[in-house]
């Protein structure tokens, strides 16, 4: 359960507008490693969405994919074709969203839409698509799988909706899950019940997860890895164990200290001055800058280069360019030695 | 704790809802959305309201002011029965008990400008002649921590944080003694969440402030309450100090509850308790105590006996069959 | 998103272009037109366009241009009676059903929607068979039909608005309910009110050239561009200018005004994203 | 399932009761004494009389209310003054014909709207999208008397493909019998086509933006099966709301239509009766109209239901 499945090198989107080319993701570099959660963690607007649905080839209009490399076990998914793409998406790459009850065709059944996946993509009877839908229901935890079959999504509950669309997803066993904001919508007794199966779900089938959010405590609780990104660029990427502990850029700091905790109260939360801004606001030096309490006069100049050391973590940020122990400008994936794999959580 | 005086008390507050539809006329549905509530709130002090979507934990602090009309219970501020009171009594009480809303936008009049959404309650309550509201606006701006030059601008030229401060200045334009916030930072980001809620901790203190803060999440509640309840299906199950209610929560739900909120700390191995099922539709509770459906620890007694609230420690009051003798 | 929004200009533009010419038509008229429209000059009937009549003359030998330039009148006059009958009625009828809700909203509705099940020129040439043909009885039985449609979007818009939250928050602040209906949400809805009434105008206008045209409505010696249609009817294929005059200007008119409703439409849309 | 059909059939009969009143009151009791008016204003006092006392005008409003309502039930409307004969034996005569032109231009809007909406949609914003805008809103702009003008100009006198007025019955001629009315159906059905183009269009744009829409691509379906399976059934939803006010739209076109193609229907004994007064025929044909109306309205409620589970299901 070891490699490399998928390689996003200097992804680069942006949404043409009347305001001329904005920037959704500029520059975003990662791997996914086989088996791997890995958490991909912002404020609104940061591009986290975005980077997954070009990975999906799901920009839609006016938006498009201006730059880089997705390489999917060797092949690179911005230059296949869109037949290509086709076969990939939902066989290969799945995805499940962050809201459920609109995610799912309101006019279809339930076994429709979980058998309409195996139609695409395996030549399968209707007869065992059927069984393989049942089976797929009560294996994400849902009882009266048969029953279920003929029901709408109306009829559902926000968990129960989110359940089936992870049945879908997982249908037609795909190498990899790309779930964005899977719980946002959803209690934080059914968020539980989500992340639980989800971690199952992984170690079962050794199911790649690119797992989307913006709750700080959910990326601790079920990730590997984490990348933080803000304003269309990753600014962080290490394991959560380094991550967590020893935070580097200014703006992982500060978000991770401005979260309230459940175990104690703090006297004043810390907050980080200034809001966030929206995608192709800033145009030059490091998109933090305005609200880092540690900037320099360099950092409104200077794009930061993404820093690479030697365990796989990463951080873009001007005050450890000193302590740069392999720069690279621009952070090609080749450029920097592998990582050991990351401690498993479970 | 220190005895102080009580600035409002909810007895027994209930909210049902005809549901529309399958009942038909001669037996409508009820959706019991608030069923039987009571708590007070203290001068000074902020009472957090914490429970999952369509615990009716909304509903109550709309019944506050009578924004929606309680079905039976008393609301007693400063002494005084709201509920009794007519239309126009209502309103001018309103300049006392003031709300904050979870959406920032939708709760500004798009058509308005930030000093016309900030005067309108200093003009509904005869506050000040034109000049004056003029200066007290200003004023306001200046203490939620925003520019002058907000006064001509219009709420969707400012960011989600700045117009839950805009919000906050209108709520805080009337010298309210309580205000109601509902659900104040959920659509806010983290980092934008932080600084609203040390905004209000900086206001309470600043004009001795009384809170009754509504959310679903349970980190927030923790920050910024003095004294926590705990709703589930239009009850409340637990009411303590935050401390205990955290520390030592009693109710099976309270339990599972702060249980599965993710801490964001990877090294944090604490229990886990994962409730089963969904939370039943207010529409059709269940008999006994409502929990008892998704609870671990239920009894026999629980699919029949409806709980009540009653003191198990010193101003911890919890509302579950462990703690207290069945009563046939 | 850049080329909705040129269009949007457009509409709005070409919209108001179009109604502001027989703006000025119809103003003109009020002082001059080439010829006196009703004088019969036989030796001149049906002539094709010349340069002393621009637009031909019709088959009693009247001018066109003057005829078309007087009937503008009327259409403005019919249109503008049917929307104001329309709005007020309307908004009335219709913020009561929505803002107050309940049993009063059902009855409300059930008769708007029986009322609408009817088609509007049916119920036109009802009323106009019992009250009478002319241009006030039209103008009235046109005005009641608008009444159901407005009443909808005011309905509507008022049951939207009344659920949001800061109308909600207006409450809390403690503000009037009336001043709540007037100053809060009526702002709100206007913009969409506004577009309903330049559809409004557009159907008052359809609905009365054809009662003129199938004889019901306004009557000579009143000019109307349906009735002029009806009279070049029968001389369609030797004469097809005496048709196409009023055809052409009607069909202007009520081009200008769905333009204008849709680019208020945009512009609407566009404020509220 | 069924409570809904009960509930729309309740609806179905409160609104047929409220149309009947209406009926009812605009001929009885405004002001403006009916007979007065179909004999003209120097009448004689005792045909006056003997005429009220004919149709049951002395009779107290309640009873005849209840004549109408019986008399509706039963099929028979009463006699028409003009023809002296059975109000039902003069529509029935002419319901053929217009029943015919109303099917026809109801399948035309209904064959073009949809493809021409559905093309719009998926090329939004293109020059296509843009011209068929602006054709639309002609095709609204244009009265329809006016349009059966232009389209028998161009038909009949440019291309000589067509005569007007001349009708031929579906009996006689099954071929003669479309050519003849297939002109002013395409009139009936232009502006009806723009309405509903524009529903189909902005319905398919909306639905496109839909999450479910995203999933669907997400597992790896196709532009087409995405566009037939999942977005044109939601998005014909909206447009069977409006097909009950585009099919009142089409009964009315009828009367004015074929005014323009002197073709002897239902819209021309109406237009011929209200000039002559004979209100037995006038009120007999509107209630007529609205109950055929409103059946077709309770139908396409249904049918609303059957392609909307959450309708359905609830």
């Amino acid at each position: 359960m070891t490699g490399t499945i998928l390689e996003v090198s200097q992804l680069k989107t942006s949404f043409f507008t009347e305001n001329g080319e904005v920037p959704a993701v500029s520059d975003v570099t990662f791997r996914l490693e086989k088996g791997e959660i890995l958490g991909v963690v912002g404020e609104s607007g940061c591009g986290k969405s975005v980077t997954s649905l070009s990975i999906m080839g799901l920009v839609e209009q006016p938006g498009k994919v201006v730059g880089g490399h997705i390489a999917f076990k060797g092949e690179d998914l911005t230059q296949a074709s869109a037949k290509k793409m086709r076969q990939i998406r939902g066989n290969d790459i799945a995805m499940i969203y962050q809201d459920p009850m609109s995610a799912l065709n309101p006019v279809h059944t339930i076994g429709a839409q979980l058998m309409e996946c195996l139609g695409l993509h395996h030549k399968a009877t209707r007869k065992s698509a059927r069984r393989q839908a049942i089976e797929c229901l009560e294996r994400v935890g849902l009882p009266q799988a048969e029953q279920l079959m003929h029901y709408y999504p109306h009829q559902l509950s926000g968990g129960m909706c989110q359940r089936v669309m992870i049945a879908m997803a997982m249908i037609c066993e795909p190498e990899v899950l790309i779930a964005d904001e899977p719980t946002t919508a959803l209690d934080v007794t059914i968020q539980a019940q989500i992340l639980e199966l989800m971690k199952t779900l992984n170690r079962e089938f050794n199911t790649s997860i690119i797992f989307i959010t913006h709750d700080l405590g959910v990326v601790a609780e079920i990730c590997d890895r984490v990348l933080v990104m803000y304003n269309g660029r990753v600014v962080e990427q290490g394991t959560i164990h380094t991550l967590f502990k020893a935070p580097k850029h200014p703006y992982t700091k500060g978000l991770i200290q401005s979260v309230p905790d459940v175990r104690e109260k703090k006297q004043r939360l810390y907050s980080i001055p200034g809001m966030v801004p929206s995608p192709g606001e800033i145009k030059k030096g490091c998109p933090f800058a305005p609200r880092c309490e540690r900037a320099l006069a360099q950092c409104y100049e200077i794009e930061p280069p993404f820093i690479k050391y030697e365990n796989g973590d990463a951080v873009r940020c001007l005050l450890y360019e000193a302590e740069k122990k392999e720069v690279t400008t621009h952070g090609r994936i080749g450029d920097f030695t592998r990582s050991p794999q990351p401690k498993k959580v479970f | 704790m220190v005895e102080s005086e009580t600035l409002l008390e909810a007895r027994n507050l209930r909210k049902y809802f005809d549901v529309k539809g399958s009942g038909g006329r001669k037996h409508p549905n009820l959706l019991k959305a608030v069923d039987g509530v009571s708590f007070s709130v203290s001068k000074g002090e902020t009472l957090g309201i914490v429970g999952e979507s369509g615990c009716g934990k909304s509903t109550t602090g709309r019944m506050l002011l009578r924004l929606i009309e309680p079905t039976a219970g008393q609301i007693l501020f400063e002494g005084r029965d709201l509920t009794q009171l007519s239309q126009r009594e209502m309103r001018k009480q309103r300049r006392h008990i003031q709300m904050v809303f979870q959406n920032p936008l939708a709760s500004l009049n798009p058509r308005r400008t930030v000093g016309e959404l900030l005067e309108q309650p200093l003009k509904v309550h005869r506050m000040g002649n034109v000049s004056e509201r003029k200066q007290r606006v200003m004023a306001l701006l200046k203490t939620v921590g925003l520019n002058e030059t907000a006064y001509g601008r219009y709420p969707h030229q400012f960011s989600g944080g700045q117009r839950q401060r805009i919000a906050i200045a209108r709520a805080l334009a009337v010298t309210p003694k309580l205000i109601v916030a509902d659900e104040p930072v959920s659509a806010l980001d983290v980092s934008v969440q932080a600084q609203i809620l040390n905004l209000l901790k900086d206001l309470q203190e600043a004009y001795q402030l009384t809170y009754l803060f509504i959310s679903h999440d349970l980190g927030v509640v923790r920050h910024i309450s003095d004294r926590v309840a705990v709703m589930y299906l239009g009850r409340i199950v637990e009411i303590a100090s935050t401390e205990d209610l955290y520390n030592d929560p009693k109710h099976p739900y309270t339990q599972a509850l702060i249980s599965t909120v993710p801490i964001p700390d990877p090294e944090y191995s604490g229990e886990r308790v994962l409730l089963q099922g969904d939370i039943p539709s207010a529409s059709e509770p269940p008999s006994g105590c409502p929990f008892h459906t998704r609870c671990p620890l239920a009894m026999e007694a629980c699919k029949t006996v409806v709980p009540r609230l009653q003191e198990s420690e010193a101003d911890h009051f919890v509302s579950c069959h462990l703690y207290h003798k069945v009563e046939a | 998103m850049n080329q909705t929004r040129k269009k949007k200009n457009m509409n709005l533009l070409i919209g108001t272009i179009i109604l502001l010419f027989f703006l000025c038509l119809m103003v003109i008229s009020f002082f001059y037109t080439p010829y006196d429209v009703s004088k019969i000059q036989v030796s001149d009937k049906l002539q094709s366009p010349s340069l002393a009549h621009w637009l031909g003359t019709d088959k009693f030998g009247r001018d066109t241009l003057s005829r078309i330039m007087k009937s503008t009148q009327t259409a403005f006059f019919v249109g503008a009676v049917v929307v104001v009958i329309g709005l007020v009625i309307g908004t009335l009828i219709g913020g009561i059903a929505g803002y107050i809700g309940g049993w009063i909203d059902d009855i409300i509705m059930r008769f708007i929607d029986a009322m609408m099940a009817f088609p509007g020129i049916i119920l036109a040439i009802m009323i106009v068979a019992v009250f009478g043909t002319g241009i006030i009885n039209t103008s009235l039985a046109l005005g009641i039909l608008t009444v159901p449609s407005i009443a909808r979007i005011a309905r509507s818009g008022f049951i939207q608005n009344k659920a949001l939250d800061y109308v909600v928050a207006a409450k809390a602040v403690g503000v009037h309910p009336m001043k709540i209906v007037f100053q809060e949400i009526l702002p709100n809805v206007y913009s969409q009110l506004l577009v309903a009434g330049s559809i409004a105008f557009a159907g008052a206008l359809l609905a009365e050239s054809a009662l003129s045209y199938l004889g019901l409505g306004v009557q000579p010696p009143d000019p109307s561009l349906g009735q002029m249609l009806n009279e070049a009817q029968e001389y369609l294929t030797d004469d097809p200018w005496y048709a196409l005059a009023p055809g052409v200007t009607l069909s202007l008119l009520i081009l200008g005004f769905y333009m204008l409703s849709n680019g208020l439409r945009e512009v609407l849309d566009h404020r509220l994203s | 399932m069924l409570a809904y059909i009960i509930r729309r059939l309740g609806l179905l009969i409160l609104t047929l009761v409220f149309i009947s009143i209406i009926t009812f009151l605009v001929f009885q009791i405004l002001p403006g004494d009916p007979v007065q008016t179909m004999l003209g204003p120097d009448a004689d006092p005792i045909r006056i009389k003997t005429l009220r006392h004919q149709l049951g005008l002395d009779q107290p409003l309640y009873i005849q209310y209840g004549h109408l309502i019986e008399g509706f039930i039963r099929g028979d409307l009463g006699q028409s003054i003009r023809f002296s004969m059975p109000v039902r034996d003069l529509i029935f005569d002419r319901l053929p014909l217009t029943l015919s032109l109303a099917f026809m231009s109801l399948i035309i809007v209904i064959f073009v709207s949809i493809p021409l909406g559905v093309i719009a949609a998926r090329r939004e914003n293109s020059w296509g999208d843009l011209l068929l805008s602006i054709f639309t809103q002609f095709g609204m702009a244009i009265p329809s008397f006016f349009m059966g003008m232009i389209l028998i100009l161009l038909f009949g006198s440019v291309f000589s493909l067509f005569s007007p007025g001349s009708y031929v019955p579906w009996s006689e001629d099954f071929w003669g019998a479309l050519g003849s009315l297939l002109l002013p159906a395409l009139t009936i059905a232009i502006p009806q086509i723009a309405v509903s183009y524009r529903y189909v269009r902005n319905g398919v744009i909306e639905q496109g933006q839909m999450d479910y829409v995203r999933t669907a691509r997400g597992k790896g379906a196709s532009e087409w099966k995405t566009l037939s399976h999942h977005i044109l059934r939601n998005s014909l939803i909206p447009v069977l709301t409006i097909l009950g006010l585009i099919l009142a739209e089409v009964v009315a076109g009828t009367i004015v239509v074929e005014q323009v193609f002197s073709l002897p229907g239902i819209g021309q004994l109406l237009i011929t009766s209200v000039s002559y007064r004979d209100f037995p025929v006038v009120q007999g044909l509107v209630l007529y109209i609205a109950f055929v109306i409103v059946v077709i309205n309770f139908l396409v409620d249904i049918l609303y239901s059957v392609l909307d589970p959450r309708i359905r299901l609830k």
